[in-house]
């Protein structure tokens, strides 16, 4: 089945003949042979670590391959940089956010292709295309924002502007909507199907398969650096996908829900204020619940519960097992049971030059290595068991947390986290960038730490897994919690109009969210 | 379902607020000039001001220089040294010119002095860039290398500029336009340019990206090498343009040239509102980070209650103050 | 009437000599001005030759000085700066490193840089008797170091001493004792050092001190520091003699400045501070304990 | 199609395999070494070198120091002037106190400079995290202050140590202990020690932490003002004990002491391996650096061909030597 289309018709725009990468001793892909046709959409899937960032990144200049030939327009062609890549017409949206903190959303846009007049750049006319495009995207931020103060969605989506300005020949999503809400993702779907009206060609990387099933004429299945086969895009079911990328049968996604839970509350907040972001929140979880936290990205989740564990400044009583408590460091939180999970991996959560074993226990540094010396051989021994215990997948223990894949650097945070061993644990996007398989096992991971009497608060925007693991959901918007849904009550639409409903109304004066000086 | 009510909607600052940042800088000068005025009502004289900046012309304009290198990321402990090589070999250059051309040899020296100045930047550049050393060391080693030179030229004494030069020179430093020192107009005309170069140009945001996120540079198809190595030699320029209009001023160079310039430098770049961790750098406030520093010292000299031995403390104690209204102004 | 403003611009102080310059100028200044009413004397120092012009714009700038008092931080670029203030018709007093143009000035006070030289080189001519290996320790490149440097290769000229090497210790105690330690691993017949400062003399004592080696006779200094002074009274061996350059001319400068001012006594010209050998006879003459110097 | 299969379990391969980044300064050690031999073979001989590398103690004790403060992500500017006035209050209080105690003054006085080292760096840390003040200017900022002092104390003059005190205190600098000098030992241990925090201890752990991501650290729990301030704290430690042990080498402070240390503790601290940006700190390098530093100086002294006016340059020209052979070492 491997290889429907082996001749190279007039269509294809670049052509992957039996690329391999070796990173050292390790080989992450192998002989991978790939045509990409235009105005066709191509979906990639896989496990996380399957290679699909690094086969786009080969595809896109970015890293050379260590065996195997790429043709454009049916000549061998090799980039030497990612430049030369853009200048035939290809683009790479990157799965990281690769922009400059320190400089404007419109200056990010068009770094290294700034528009002239008579040698002096034209921010006017920038600023312009900037605000065009974005809105385009159904992003409002101001092209004069700094990037270091817009939300991580936002950032996505200037990294998606700003392909789009060249998108010519190819346009690679590696991951686009890992940080989207739904409604985001509508809209760039649109767009990706309007280029390939134009006739572009693209290739599309996504977890989400529902999204795949949506947009791809043609699925590419990777397994461990290596193809499975291109398949036709409609005739393949998500339950089929994710059978190819794992290669055994799934067990479903979502976890059986056990009885309510009716202890008594572990933490109740009332009237959490942070300042700019969230405002008189107010809820409880108890013992053995799975608290779920929805609205769309810019609600304030996240600011409210930095705020909760004293990353921002923040007002409000917090109670933990009936007890008052003053949680004014990460430090407090961490020593009071309280453990919070970044939605921000790669820039909050991990040291990505550090090698695994450190990044475990940096968050339990007092309780782990007790006394003032480290525990080298118990680090060790941690480090095994949370490799087996959270099935984190890596090719050597010594390899730095930043060459995990995404799923695995997640799974590696989660087991970050819980050496704290904390009786609250607030996981702020748990699945974001994360394989069907891996999700699963984050759902269940998930279920075990309430099953073992410590409650859960999980915030997402995807609803639909809150729907699936969730005892309870929190809606907010605006900041504030516009609402709860249990049981029954938990479906999409309910979810969505408790999220929407205002901002939809005035729309103009919405703004996403951004970080005021006020905070901290 | 349980629906809670919307009261008042949350505010958001307005995107607009007329930066406190970049006002930070100006903010400290103001404080400095009005203590200056309670202390010694002298200090807001035309001629002590017109003096202490004229002072400050040459730090100013090194530390334009500076603002480039700092904001792509580096930074040159040369200056001080490169300042007093560029004038001694500029002086060198005139006197052997002089007999033969008269007083076309200034601005042949010149033009002399600035190919110097490219020249050195771009040996800085080199060696930060291509030999990847750490900026820090690169131009600590340069600098031990402009001075020795400059030491060996003068065989450890005194480089002066011909006499026949000297009257026609002086106007550089000491000449003034429409009553405006001629220094104040050219780091004037400095800073102008370095604005337009590092906000108006395309160099400029490269030179921001690159010390902002070197990455994200590279992936944007910004050549860091060149980027940074352009700054090293825009630097150079700027030291060159220092020493020309240095050398009317005190008619030599010697060893001790220009010794410490480079803390000045870089405490002017950074009282100015530039990181020294790279990114985007603010040229005005730069220069007003110079005039503050001259002022403080000018300071020291008019006030009589610092002991002498404790100036140097009361700068430091004025700069860290200086610093903290720039910060808490934000 | 108004106070008569006698102006000092002296260098920081970097090193013990200077050091010793801000303490007799201070001193200077305050028993003057509780003398004298009618006086005011303020003293500025200037960690730089640039930073002493600018200090000399703004003294003048903001006040009329009837007199200035300057030891020069080099003379070449002080030279113009000066003849500025002269010009304004304040009287001039340069003390120590000289200015380009002798004219500028109505008074000089200064020590014999050439002399400290030339008479270290002398004694050590004599009591080697014309033969020997010598190393030699320098300040930092400025027209006074150059000066005893000149005096003294001047003063061993037709003996056999020889210079095995010269090398700047910046006049500082640190850098001088290493310096001295390499020399001692690099030379192993050295029969006399020469430091031109003391506070560059100290460190080599350490150094000599610390090898252990017999073969160094004498280690000789200048300046007339209290503690060099006090081993020539004392005998020592190794430091028998020793040339003055009392930081107290600063002191002198001022005094006379104040005294023309005042109209006790009219001075002009040139007070030339001799640079003597100090012996063990007539030390106690410079011997001031209580000097920080 | 080559299939990764995963063959052997995964082990925890030891730490210890000799990395080569980690002999980039060693490498250049050993390089001038035998440069210096076939230049001069006196350069080898075990006074000289024992010589050198008890010289090279102060630098490697400060910038041990200074291997924390720039690994958890500041720089410390005042090392030098700090040490001069350590050294002056402690012989001012060793001096205070002999009259009465005799040579006890001399532990007291150690325990003293101890607890002012302390409270130095602790100024320092505070104003840097507390202050949050660029450590660049915070620090050029305390040196100012720090030398003021000391020249203030001192009237400007040196401050020797009393001669009831000399001899007593003598072997601490020129001592030996089984045939090594004593500021060796302590270097050694000093640097032991350090490796110990840095590498095995968990204020280790957070130092890099927060040097390399000061976010990742602060959602980790680490609380990066303490563990910058901690920082500077160990730093005025060793900058203490450094100065305890200089004391007796000249027997006074003057207001030279110290001078540009600054320079070459960073310096040393860059040659040996740390980067300037933050993150994991390179203990023996550093001390590796800090000897080579002074090797070089040697160098230049017992070499014949390099004039005394350019004893800097050639010296420049070594240091970005040994950073390219550090550099293509890896
Ligand atoms: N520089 C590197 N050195 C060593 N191994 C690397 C490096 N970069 C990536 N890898 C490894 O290559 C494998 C493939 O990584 P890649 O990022 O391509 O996966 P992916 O399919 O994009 O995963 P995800 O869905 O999580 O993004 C992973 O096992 C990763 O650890
Ligand atoms: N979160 C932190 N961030 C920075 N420094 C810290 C932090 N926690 C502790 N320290 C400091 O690190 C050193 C070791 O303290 P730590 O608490 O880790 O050891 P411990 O013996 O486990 O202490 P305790 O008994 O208080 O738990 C102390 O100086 C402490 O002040
Ligand atoms: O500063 C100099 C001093 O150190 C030297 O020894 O004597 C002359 C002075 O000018
Ligand atoms: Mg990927
Ligand atoms: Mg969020």
């Amino acid at each position: 089945m491997p290889g429907d289309e082996r001749r190279i018709s007039a269509n294809v725009v670049l052509r992957a003949e039996g690329l391999s990468k070796q990173f050292g001793p390790v080989t992450v892909l192998s002989d991978v042979t790939l045509d990409i046709v235009a105005g066709e959409i191509h979906a990639i899937i896989g496990e996380n670590g399957a290679g699909k960032s690094t086969l786009m990144r080969l595809l896109a200049g970015y890293a050379d391959p260590t065996a195997g030939d790429l043709f454009l327009d049916g000549a061998p062609v090799r980039f030497a940089n990612p430049h030369q890549a853009q200048d035939a017409g290809i683009v790479l949206v990157h799965q990281e956010i690769l922009l400059a903190d320190g400089l404007t959303v419109a200056e990010n846009l068009f770094l290294g292709r700034e528009l002239t007049r008579n040698g002096i750049v034209d921010d006017r006319t920038m600023k312009r295309i900037a605000a065009a495009k974005l809105a385009e995207l159904g992003c409002r931020i101001s092209p004069n924002a700094l990037v270091r103060d817009i939300a991580l969605a936002d950032r996505q989506l200037v990294q998606i502007a700003r392909a789009l300005l060249d998108a010519r020949r190819l346009v690679i999503f590696d991951e686009p909507t890992a940080v989207l809400t739904d409604e985001e993702v509508h809209r760039l779907l649109d767009i990706i199907l309007l280029l390939k009206e134009q006739g572009i060609a693209v290739l599309y990387i996504s977890h989400r398969l529902e999204e795949v099933q949506r947009l791809a004429d043609k699925v590419t299945v990777l397994r461990d650096g290596r193809m499975v086969g291109t398949y036709p895009g409609q005739t393949l079911s998500q339950m089929e996908m994710a059978h190819l990328m794992v290669g055994r049968e799934l067990a479903a996604l979502y976890p059986p829900k056990k009885a309510v839970p009716s202890g008594e509350p572990i933490l109740a907040v009332r009237n959490a204020t942070v300042a700019g972001f969230a405002e008189d929140v107010s809820f409880s979880v108890r013992r053995g619940e799975i608290l779920g936290f929805a609205g769309m990205i810019g609600a304030g989740r996240t600011e409210l519960f930095e705020g909760l564990i004293g990353l921002r400044h923040a007002v409000g009583e917090v109670e933990l097992n009936g007890k008052p408590i003053a949680i004014r460091s990460q430090q407090q939180a961490i020593a009071a049971g309280i453990g919070y999970l970044t939605e921000d991996r790669k820039g909050k959560g991990l040291l990505l030059q550090e090698r695994l074993a450190p990044n475990l226990t940096l968050s339990a540094l007092r309780t782990f290595h007790p006394g003032l010396y480290l525990r080298s051989r118990r680090e060790a021994a941690a480090l095994d068991e949370a490799v087996s215990s959270y099935d984190i997948r890596l090719k050597s223990l010594k390899v730095r947390a930043g060459q995990l894949s995404g799923g695995n650097q997640q799974k590696l945070l989660l087991a970050k986290v819980l050496l704290t061993d904390p009786s609250v644990v607030i996981i702020d996007e748990p699945t974001r960038g994360i394989d069907i398989a891996n999700k699963a096992q984050i759902y269940a991971f998930i279920q075990d730490l309430v099953a073992e009497g410590r409650a859960c608060i999980v915030i997402s925007s995807e609803m639909q897994e809150l729907i699936g693991i969730c005892d309870r959901i929190i809606v907010m918007r605006r900041g504030r919690v516009s609402g709860e849904v249990s049981g029954d009550e938990m479906t999409e639409n309910n979810i969505a109009f408790l999220a929407t409903s205002d901002a939809a109304a005035e729309p103009a004066a919405w703004q996403p969210e951004r970080s005021l000086q006020g905070g901290r | 379902m349980t629906a809670v009510t919307q009261t008042a909607p949350l505010t958001h600052e307005r995107e607009f607020n007329i930066s406190w940042v970049d006002a930070g800088p100006f903010l400290a000068l103001a404080a400095l000039l009005l203590i200056g005025f309670i202390i010694n009502p002298d200090f807001l004289s035309v001629t002590n001001l017109s003096n202490v900046i004229t002072r400050s012309a040459f730090i100013a304009i090194i530390a334009v220089g500076a603002t480039f290198v700092i904001s792509s990321g580096g930074l040159d402990l040369s200056v001080g040294s490169m300042a007093a090589f560029i004038t001694g070999v500029t002086i060198m250059f005139m006197n052997m010119m002089a007999p033969d051309f008269g007083t076309w040899s200034i601005p042949a020296g010149m033009a002399f002095a600035l190919v110097v100045g490219l020249a050195c930047g771009l040996v800085n550049g080199a060696i930060v860039t291509v030999g990847k050393i750490e900026p820090f060391i690169a131009t600590l080693g340069t600098m031990g290398i402009f001075r020795a030179l400059i030491t060996y030229m003068s065989d450890g004494g005194t480089i002066p500029i011909d006499r026949s030069l000297r009257d026609a020179y002086r106007p550089v430093y000491f000449g003034t336009v429409a009553g405006i020192p001629i220094p104040i107009l050219i780091s004037l005309a400095v800073a102008a340019i370095g604005a337009v170069v590092l906000y108006k140009m395309k160099y400029g945001r490269r030179c921001a990206a690159t010390g902002a996120n070197e990455d994200v540079a590279r992936y944007s198809g910004i050549s860091v090498v060149r980027t940074r190595t352009i700054a090293y030699v825009i630097q150079g320029a700027c030291v060159a343009i220092a020493a020309i209009c240095y050398v009317p001023r005190l008619g030599a160079a010697t060893p001790t040239t220009g010794q410490l310039w480079e803390l000045q430098v870089i405490t002017a770049v950074v009282i100015g509102g530039t990181t020294l961790r790279g990114g985007k750098g603010r040229i005005w406030g730069t220069v007003a980070g110079a005039v503050i520093l001259e002022l403080i010292a000018n300071l020291m000299v008019l006030s009589d209650f610092v002991s002498e031995y404790l100036v140097a403390a009361v700068q430091g104690v004025i700069i860290i103050i200086a610093m903290l209204i720039q910060r808490f102004s934000k | 009437a108004d106070k008569k403003v006698v102006a000092v611009s002296i260098p920081a102080a970097d090193h013990g000599w200077t050091a010793g310059v801000v303490y007799h100028a201070q001193a200077a200044a305050k028993e003057l001005n509780a003398a004298f009413p009618d006086i005011d004397v303020v003293v500025k120092t200037s960690p730089s030759a640039s930073a002493q012009v600018s200090a000399l714009e703004d003294l003048s700038a903001s006040r009329k000085l009837d007199a200035l008092v300057i030891l020069p931080y080099t003379s070449e670029e002080l030279t113009a700066p000066v003849k500025a203030v002269k010009d304004a018709g304040t009287f001039i007093t340069v003390v120590d490193r000289g200015l380009n143009d002798p004219s500028i000035q109505d008074l000089y006070v200064a020590g014999d840089n050439i002399a400290v030289g030339r008479n270290t080189a002398k004694f050590l001519v004599e009591k080697l008797g014309g033969k020997g290996n010598l190393v030699v320790l320098r300040g930092i490149p400025t027209v006074i170091d150059d000066e005893r440097i000149e005096g003294f290769q001047d003063g061993i000229k037709g003996s056999d001493l020889k210079i095995l090497d010269i090398q700047y210790a910046n006049w500082n105690s640190d850098d001088a004792f290493k310096l001295m330690q390499d020399y001692l691993a690099k030379y192993p017949q050295i029969d006399a050092v020469w430091a031109n400062d003391d506070d560059m003399l100290l460190g080599v004592l350490e150094a000599i001190k610390q090898s252990g080696r017999t073969d160094i006779k004498f280690a000789l200094g200048g300046n007339g520091m209290k503690e060099i002074i006090k081993k020539v009274i004392d005998g020592d061996a190794m430091t028998p003699v020793e040339t003055p350059y009392p930081p107290s001319m600063i002191k002198t400068a001022v005094y006379l400045t104040v005294a023309h001012l005042v109209g006790h006594a009219p001075a002009r010209g040139t007070v030339k501070l001799d640079a003597p050998l100090i012996t063990k006879e007539n030390a106690q003459e410079y011997y001031f304990p209580d000097s920080p110097f």
